[in-house]
């Protein structure tokens, strides 16, 4: 009977036709293929129509498949999921060959991601700690409870004193909604992973060129000559990015050069692996720019009409002969001398770094050092060059972009007053009503509107409760605390955060799981768990990291009791009674306001950084016709999309009806404006000391200003008389705004971008870059010892800085630097990510299929090390902090890691100090996998500008356990 | 261990007898024309089955010692080409790590699963089975040229207890376990040559479940019968010079003369050996097959023989050839231990008159004792006469 | 002969208990595969 | 076996762009629900953390003259026309002789233990499920969801994140490896570093 079954024609012959008539349809495209990167896997799908024909599926009873398109939520590579829906039921998962970003491809995180419908280890029901048992409730006595005494705490100590922590997992219209509610709260004290991943990219990089994000794309990495990638491991960080990655390394025979202080799965695959010291960043871009000028390598006609200040670099580069480099980083001048010349021969070459760049107590000053050296080589502004800088999470850009932060309203307006006119416009709020919202306190005699002041951060959030009152520029204490889809352990200096957490009169935590929040303090009540969504639950918008958007459908029905971000927001304002106020443009069906309406809301208000194009419609057109983009350009070819820019990377600019592309690569002149060209971004005025802060006669293609220019404001245009274009509507909205000084960020109506537009003028000018920041502590970027450094010797050299009061937070620098721990803390300390995981860890932890490859936390260590400490491979040890932490790992020795260095992932959690906290997780709801978190020893320092914490260079000690 | 290493060297017998390609060696190919790659002339003599010394190939795997230093140009390339890397996947030789936990999930490829299969399928069923055929055809010609040893005289009709009660109870737990598990084992190993097509894979199948059930539980019974009998009757069963007697005589089985025996006569003796010896032998080799990965035997097994006899069998073994060895080192002993049970099985019923009784009921004729184990009756019948006197 | 059946039959009760026994001790894969941080329930 | 011109279904993993990002492991365990413990698909990293390091994955390579067919009991393995190497739960009797053959340590077992049984043999179907009736729920069930009656490949190449498994006719699969070589030159350590030297950075 088996006989029968397989010599039957039935299975065979047809498996048999489908192979070899896979080899006969795909004979042409083959070669594309193999070049392309796209493997025999895809031959299937782009030659087979019955691909797409859902009548087989696992379970041939029960209604027929649904195909919803998503996007995964791990990283930011935005790769598409593609979902079968089967009575609501999510029954597979197919490979998205359509979507340009992934081509089919995921990476053990998203080729998993359908575990999200089963949910199996998922806060289900809302929570409440009733002496120190978790207990379940309903979300009415939760928004109840929660909200009275918010609001006690709101009238004792302001509404400062709660916190609203929002997340990098939010969707564009979530964040958008979450930082519109703290506003309407009244308190700045909100924030986002951002803050923790690339807060000190966003700061330098915006401030040298104009916008803090990645300015070409993935994809455009195609077109790269050279890749450097320095403090960055997308191997295991961005998988997919390596699709393209090794693209560029095998089609153009680009050399991949990795910087790293461990050896790491990327740096596997490079042709140049360069190992330094951490924290020693800018001494090894000094190091390499040293050979760049002593050689001429530099290009001299682009720095002399696009870049400003880089004379003050070259002195400061001097310094940094071969000899001093080494010594600082302990990288041989041979082989910078070598990566130099092969960054030189081989332009365009991009720049690609990520938290290894960023997480530095002087990390501002890495960042721009990275933008320098690409502004030597002249690689900016043109395919295949620029800062490609991978994001984190699936939408910790689009967060940051709509002001899930402290310092800022949405679109980067930051909080003066003409930022809050401006939002308030595009609320249609009372102005005087919001004032009204937010506390204001005396500071030395005057009295400070607290609207205006930065909040603190969430990686200070410890502080503004442990703190003493008077030390902080707030009103009072944080009293409440609401980590709205953020993982604690994914944040430094742990112990203190459990001191904090139980010192707290209010934790509330919404997440689709419990999270570490839930089990690492020993509160007995006071805290509570409400269930959030997955964004597969969901529809809205994402924005990826090379700025273009996509939108997501839902693909399932909420599960549990779980409710949508959105949706417990709405019920909130329902709470403080403002709902009216702040849904007045946004209808809401039942408790859940529409998506769309949320997008179009922002559409209205971000002209700053072009988010004002990008229309649900249009976003949903991209989505249907994936297809019809260029792998390369991600232009579209023909089709209802055709001339746009896959999911039109900001900036879009204008209004929807203006229909421009988005931009694919920032600051490109060989492009019209219009056609997604740009300049560098006239920001900081027009001259400086007397020197011409403004390009020097070069312009983007087609421009009718032949020549530098401000930024553009009604004024302006009327002066080159181009205010004639204005459309009578657009003319009214611009007087109601502010007249003749109405300018291109605030001017409701657009007219004032399409006019410039018109004229193929980028509408925020167009300036020189600049190598230094003359507003930040350290203009032009200097190299600094880490606060925990055992280079003792340097520390004169190089010191820190001076502390300081910042943030509403006081913060030390040198007063830690001048202790000395190498001696009981000889081990540098270093921390990353795995590909496995992601985050804290708690959502791909509780994913059985991922959580079976990373069992055990552990701690890598050099050999050598290893064996002068006694360590077994395998075994547990103790690691220790200069903080008085320790924390109980297993040993992984391994050359990865250089003599003197260890690494630790810290996506483990659900251990204390080698306790495990299994049983104080809600029944059902712990993770598969616990460990303890490297954060529990990482310790104390914060970057000078933006109080990035510092998880990258610390000291710790190992001994056997 | 003395058994172990008595296994080895069967094991190695039988592999050299089984083994096609020692019949005739390739020539050694200049490989020069080639930079050191495999010649047509390697591939030619593959193709006809000959043996090709691979270590060209093997050995040949790169020096990490020649990696450029890391911060060397390409120093990220190692010392390592790609084909030496393919090279050393092939045959095992490199150091690897994976996440992933399973059994032996550090094993790339392991080349012992065809020469265990041809071993299996060739001598194994054809030797083994020839000699149970053998050992029966032996027996029913020696049936008729002597036909079935009466007792003397015949029976007294007084009799004499020989095996108590629990000694018998040992005896056929252990016989009983035996044929189940020889015959389960016979299902499991021929099976699908000679059962299949007769009835079917599908029936097959479902027998080979229950089988497999049955010989992999049944065997504690085996195990525990061991045991038993050898406590009980290992004191009765130390040679002695009687023995050689015995033995001169061949038992009298043809002399019609009735050689002196104790409770146990010399050839009952050889098989309580063979018995315990090799009963103990293919336990351990069936536990380790019954316990995957958990009981690891043959790599210090052939250390040991190699430190005495100064062989060469290898020492690192992958979990499946440890396997492999174990497996044909179970069916090598369960065969000879089957030839010589189905002979006890015979002399011990058919065989011979009187003989069974001892097993039966436990009491045998007085006659019968006094000619096959004269010193015992003696020393039964004294043991009882000092019982009445006291 | 008793005897000899009651050993037959004690041989199967033994084969009958054997693998409840042995699996008192859990050798299911994915037990064996997944370390002491781990909860599968 | 294979007739001329036929195709015959091979998986080949390109070890210059195998990055072990596990997906094609989770990829696997997703389409088929494969439990915790069972691996159908495994990666292997070789030089960890050295120079030289690179990682393939490995499942059953679908042999053209499989040992495990050769060697089970019960006869319970068979081969499509396509060469895919599949077996018959229904036959299978949990002996492990297959694991003791295969070179490569794919089939899986649900019990470690092999007393009573070691449950039934699984292992990779090039995602071409098994004896039952191709996508029906009996199917499924044991082996899992059956992407080629469906028209697609194996998932696990489907979504190699830089495309480095490739999985199809072995005709296909080998002269996309080989156009990628051409394409690699000697640049990318096609053939080691020491060719490489000339060509790169200067």
């Amino acid at each position: 009977m088996l006989r029968k079954k397989t010599n039957g024609v039935a299975k065979g012959s047809r498996a048999g036709s489908l192979l070899s008539s896979l080899a006969a349809k795909t004979m042409d495209r083959r070669g594309f293929l193999a070049a392309s990167g796209v493997a025999v896997g895809g031959l299937a799908a782009l030659s087979l129509p019955s691909t797409r024909v859902k009548a087989a599926t696992p379970s041939t009873q029960g209604g027929e498949v649904v195909l919803k398109k998503s996007v995964c939520t791990h990283c930011s590579v935005g790769c598409t999921v593609e979902a079968e829906v089967q009575n609501g039921v999510w029954t597979g998962q197919e490979p998205g060959w359509d979507s340009p970003f992934n081509m089919g491809a995921h990476c053990a995180k998203g080729a998993s991601v359908r575990e999200h419908g089963h949910g199996e280890r998922r806060l289900k029901y809302p929570m409440k700690m009733v002496n120190g048992q978790w207990e379940k409730i309903s979300w009415d006595v939760a928004i109840n409870e929660i909200g009275d005494k918010m609001l006690q705490i709101r009238e004792e100590s302001g509404p400062d004193s709660v916190y609203w922590l929002g997340s990098a997992k939010f969707s564009n219209e979530g964040s958008y909604l979450f930082r519109k509610f703290a506003a309407y709260w009244g308190t700045n004290n909100t924030d986002h992973q951002a803050r923790i991943c690339h807060s000190t990219t966003v700061a330098g990089v915006a401030n040298t060129w104009g916008y803090g994000a990645m300015t070409n794309s993935y994809n455009d990495m195609h077109n790269s000559k050279a890749i450097f990638i320095i403090g960055g491991n997308p191997a295991e960080a961005h998988p997919v990015s390596l699709l393209h990655i090794l693209k560029a390394k095998e089609q153009n025979n680009a050399p991949l050069i990795v910087c790293d202080p461990r050896f790491t799965r990327t740096a596997a695959h490079a042709d140049e692996y360069v190992r330094f010291r951490p924290g020693s960043d800018v001494a090894l871009i000094w190091g390499l720019l040293w050979h760049i000028f002593e050689n001429g390598w530099e290009d001299k006609e682009f720095i002399r009409t696009r870049v400003y200040g880089l004379d003050d670099i070259r002195e400061e580069v001097k310094r940094w002969n071969p000899e001093e480099v080494e010594r600082v980083t302990g990288t041989p001048g041979a082989q910078l001398e070598r990566v130099a010349r092969t960054m030189a021969n081989n332009r365009p070459g991009t720049v690609v770094w990520c938290m290894g760049g960023t997480q530095h107590s002087n990390g501002n000053n890495n960042t721009r050092a990275y933008c320098v050296l690409q502004l030597a080589l002249g690689n900016v502004g043109v395919p295949g060059g620029g800062t490609n800088i991978f994001r984190g999470h699936d939408n910790v850009q689009g967060a940051t972009d709509l002001g899930v932060l402290a310092d800022t309203l949405p679109g980067y307006y930051g909080l003066a007053a003409g930022s809050w006119a401006h939002w308030a416009r595009v609320w249609e709020e009372d102005l005087d009503w919001l004032k009204g919202r937010f506390a204001t306190m005396d500071k030395d005699g005057k009295s400070v509107a607290m609207m205006n002041e930065k909040g603190i951060t969430v990686s200070r959030w410890i502080d503004g409760v442990l703190e003493a009152k008077e030390n902080l520029d707030q009103p009072d204490n944080t009293r409440a605390m609401v980590l709205w889809g953020h993982a604690p352990n994914s944040q430094t200096r742990m112990l203190e955060m459990k001191e904090a957490m139980e010192k707290l009169d209010l934790l509330v935590v919404v997440d689709p799981y419990p999270t570490v929040s839930a089990v690492l303090h020993d509160r007995k009540d006071g805290a509570y768990l409400l269930p959030a969504t997955t964004q597969f639950e969901t529809s809205g918008s994402v924005t990826a990291s090379n700025r273009s958007l996509q939108w997501r459908e839902k693909v399932i029905e909420p599960l549990f009791d779980s409710k949508v971000d959105h949706e417990i927001m709405k019920l909130f304002a329902d709470k403080f009674g403002f709902t009216d106020r702040m849904f007045r443009n946004i209808t809401v069906e039942g408790d859940e306001p529409v998506i769309e309406d949320i997008t179009r809301e922002f559409n209205r208000g971000m002209w700053t950084v072009g988010y004002t194009g990008q229309s649900p419609e249009r976003l949903k057109k991209h989505m249907a016709n994936q297809h019809h983009f260029d792998k390369t350009t991600l232009r579209a070819v023909g089709g209802p999309c055709d001339g746009d820019i896959y999911g039109m990377p900001w900036p879009c600019w204008g209004t929807p009806e203006m229909n421009h592309p988005g931009t694919p690569n920032l600051y490109d002149m060989s492009m019209p404006v219009s056609e997604g060209g740009l300049t560098f971004r006239a920001r900081y005025g027009v001259e400086r000391d007397g020197v011409n802060l403004l390009a020097e006669g070069v312009y983007s293609k087609n421009s009718e200003i032949k020549d530098g220019y401000p930024e553009f404001t009604m004024q302006m245009l009327m002066d080159l008389g181009w205010d004639g274009d204005l459309t009578a509507e657009e003319r009214a909205s611009i007087e109601a705004v502010a007249g003749p000084e109405t300018n291109w960020k605030t001017d409701l109506s657009g007219g004032i971008q399409r006019v410039a537009i018109k004229h193929e003028c980028a509408p925020f000018g167009n300036a020189k870059a600049r190598a230094i920041v003359w507003n930040f502590p350290d203009p032009v970027p200097l190299h600094r010892e880490p606060l925990y450094t055992n280079r003792r010797d340097l520390v004169e050299d190089y010191p820190t800085y001076a502390d300081k009061q910042f943030w509403r937070v006081p913060t030390l620098y040198e007063s830690i630097q001048k202790k000395d721990f190498s001696e009981d803390f000889p081990i540098i300390l270093t921390s990353g990510r795995l590909v496995e995981y992601e985050g804290g860890g708690d959502e791909s932890r509780s994913n059985p299929w991922l959580a079976e490859l990373q069992q055990d936390m552990f701690i890598e260590v050099n050999p050598r090390d290893a064996n002068n400490l006694n360590l077994r491979d395998g075994e547990d040890v103790w690691v220790s902090g200069p903080e008085g932490a320790r924390i109980k790992v297993k040993a992984m020795i391994t050359e990865r890691v250089g003599e003197g260095v260890a690494f630790m992932p810290f996506h483990f959690g659900g251990h204390l100090e080698g306790k495990d906290l299994r049983h104080k997780y809600p029944k059902g709801a712990d993770p598969y996998v616990l460990g303890e978190s490297t954060n529990t020893v990482q310790t104390y320092g914060y970057d000078s500008v933006t109080q990035m914490q510092e998880t990258k260079c610390t000291l710790c000690s190992i001994s056997p356990a | 261990m003395t058994l172990k290493i008595l296994g080895a060297v069967v094991f190695a017998l039988a592999t050299l007898v089984s083994n096609p390609g020692l019949a005739q060696e390739a020539p050694e190919a200049d490989r020069a024309g080639t930079g050191g790659a495999q010649t047509l002339e390697d591939i030619m003599a593959r193709q006809e089955k000959q043996e090709v010394d691979e270590s060209f190939r093997s050995e040949n795997l790169g020096d990490p010692a020649n990696a450029a230093g890391i911060s060397d140009q390409l120093g990220t390339q190692g010392g390592v080409s790609d084909s030496d890397t393919w090279r050393g996947i092939r045959y095992n030789e490199s150091d690897i790590r994976t996440q992933a936990r399973g059994p032996a999930a550090d094993v790339l490829i392991q080349d012992g699963g065809m020469p265990w299969y041809k071993l299996r399928e060739g001598p194994i069923i054809t030797y083994g089975g020839l000699a149970l055929l053998g050992i029966i055809a032996l027996l029913i010609v020696f049936y008729f040229v002597r036909g079935r040893i009466k007792i003397d005289g015949g029976p007294a009709g007084t009799t004499i207890e020989r095996f108590k009660a629990i000694e018998r109870f040992g005896h056929w737990l252990l016989a009983g376990s035996f044929v189940a598990l020889a015959i389960t084992g016979l299902f499991t190993l021929m099976g699908r040559s000679f059962l299949i097509p007769v009835i079917g894979q599908d029936a097959f199948s479902t027998l080979a479940v229950g089988s497999k059930w049955v010989h992999n539980n049944i065997a504690w019974a085996f195990m525990l019968g061991l045991v038993l009998t050898f406590c009980m009757w290992v004191a009765h069963n130390i040679p002695n010079k009687l023995d050689w007697h015995w033995l001169k005589v061949g038992g009298g089985i043809f002399t019609k003369a009735h050689p002196s025996a104790k409770k146990f006569n010399a050839g009952q003796k050889i098989v309580f050996w063979t018995v315990m010896v090799l009963g103990f032998s293919v336990s351990l080799s069936g536990l380790s097959l019954l316990f995957p990965f958990e009981l690891i035997m043959f790599a210090d097994t052939f250390a040991a023989i190699n430190s005495v006899v100064g062989t060469d069998f290898p020492t690192a073994l992958t979990p499946h050839e440890e396997m492999q060895y174990a497996n044909i080192w179970h069916s090598i002993v369960a065969f000879v231990m089957m030839v010589a049970i189905i002979a006890h099985i015979y002399i011990g019923s058919v065989g011979m008159e009187g003989a069974f009784d001892a097993m039966g009921n436990g009491h045998v004729d007085v006659e019968w004792a006094r000619q096959h184990h004269d010193l015992w009756v003696a020393e039964v019948e004294a043991k009882q006469g000092r019982g009445e006197s006291s | 002969m008793k005897v000899m059946i009651s050993a037959f039959v004690a041989a199967l009760i033994i084969a009958a208990i054997a693998p409840a026994a042995l699996n008192q001790f859990g050798w299911s894969s994915a037990e064996q595969t997944s370390s002491e941080n781990v909860r599968l329930d | 076996m294979a007739l001329e011109g036929q195709a015959r279904a091979k998986f080949l993993c390109d070890a210059e762009r195998c990055i072990e990002c596990n997906a094609c492991v989770t990829a696997c365990k997703n389409e088929h629900e494969v439990p915790w413990g069972i691996n159908r698909r495994r990666v292997v990293t070789i030089e960890d953390g050295k120079p030289g390091e690179r990682s393939i994955s490995v499942a059953c390579m679908h042999c053209s003259d499989a040992p495990c067919m050769a060697v089970c009991p019960t006869d319970c393995f068979y081969q499509t026309d396509d060469g895919v190497v599949l077996h018959s739960k229904d036959l299978c009797i949990g002996c492990g002789y297959c694991f003791y053959a295969c070179p490569f340590g794919a089939p899986q077992f649900p019990q470690a233990g092999n007393f009573g049984s070691r449950g039934k043999m699984d292992k990779c179907t090039f995602c071409a499920g098994g004896p039952e009736e191709d996508n029906s729920k009996a199917e499924f069930n044991k082996y899992g969801r059956n992407r080629i009656a469906e028209g697609k490949l194996p998932i696990c190449a489907e979504m190699c994140s830089t495309k480095a498994l490739l999985a199809g006719d072995g005709n296909e699969v080998s002269d996309i490896y080989r156009q990628r070589v051409v394409n690699r030159g000697f640049g990318s350590g096609a053939w080691g570093w020491g060719t490489a030297y000339e060509k790169k950075g200067a």
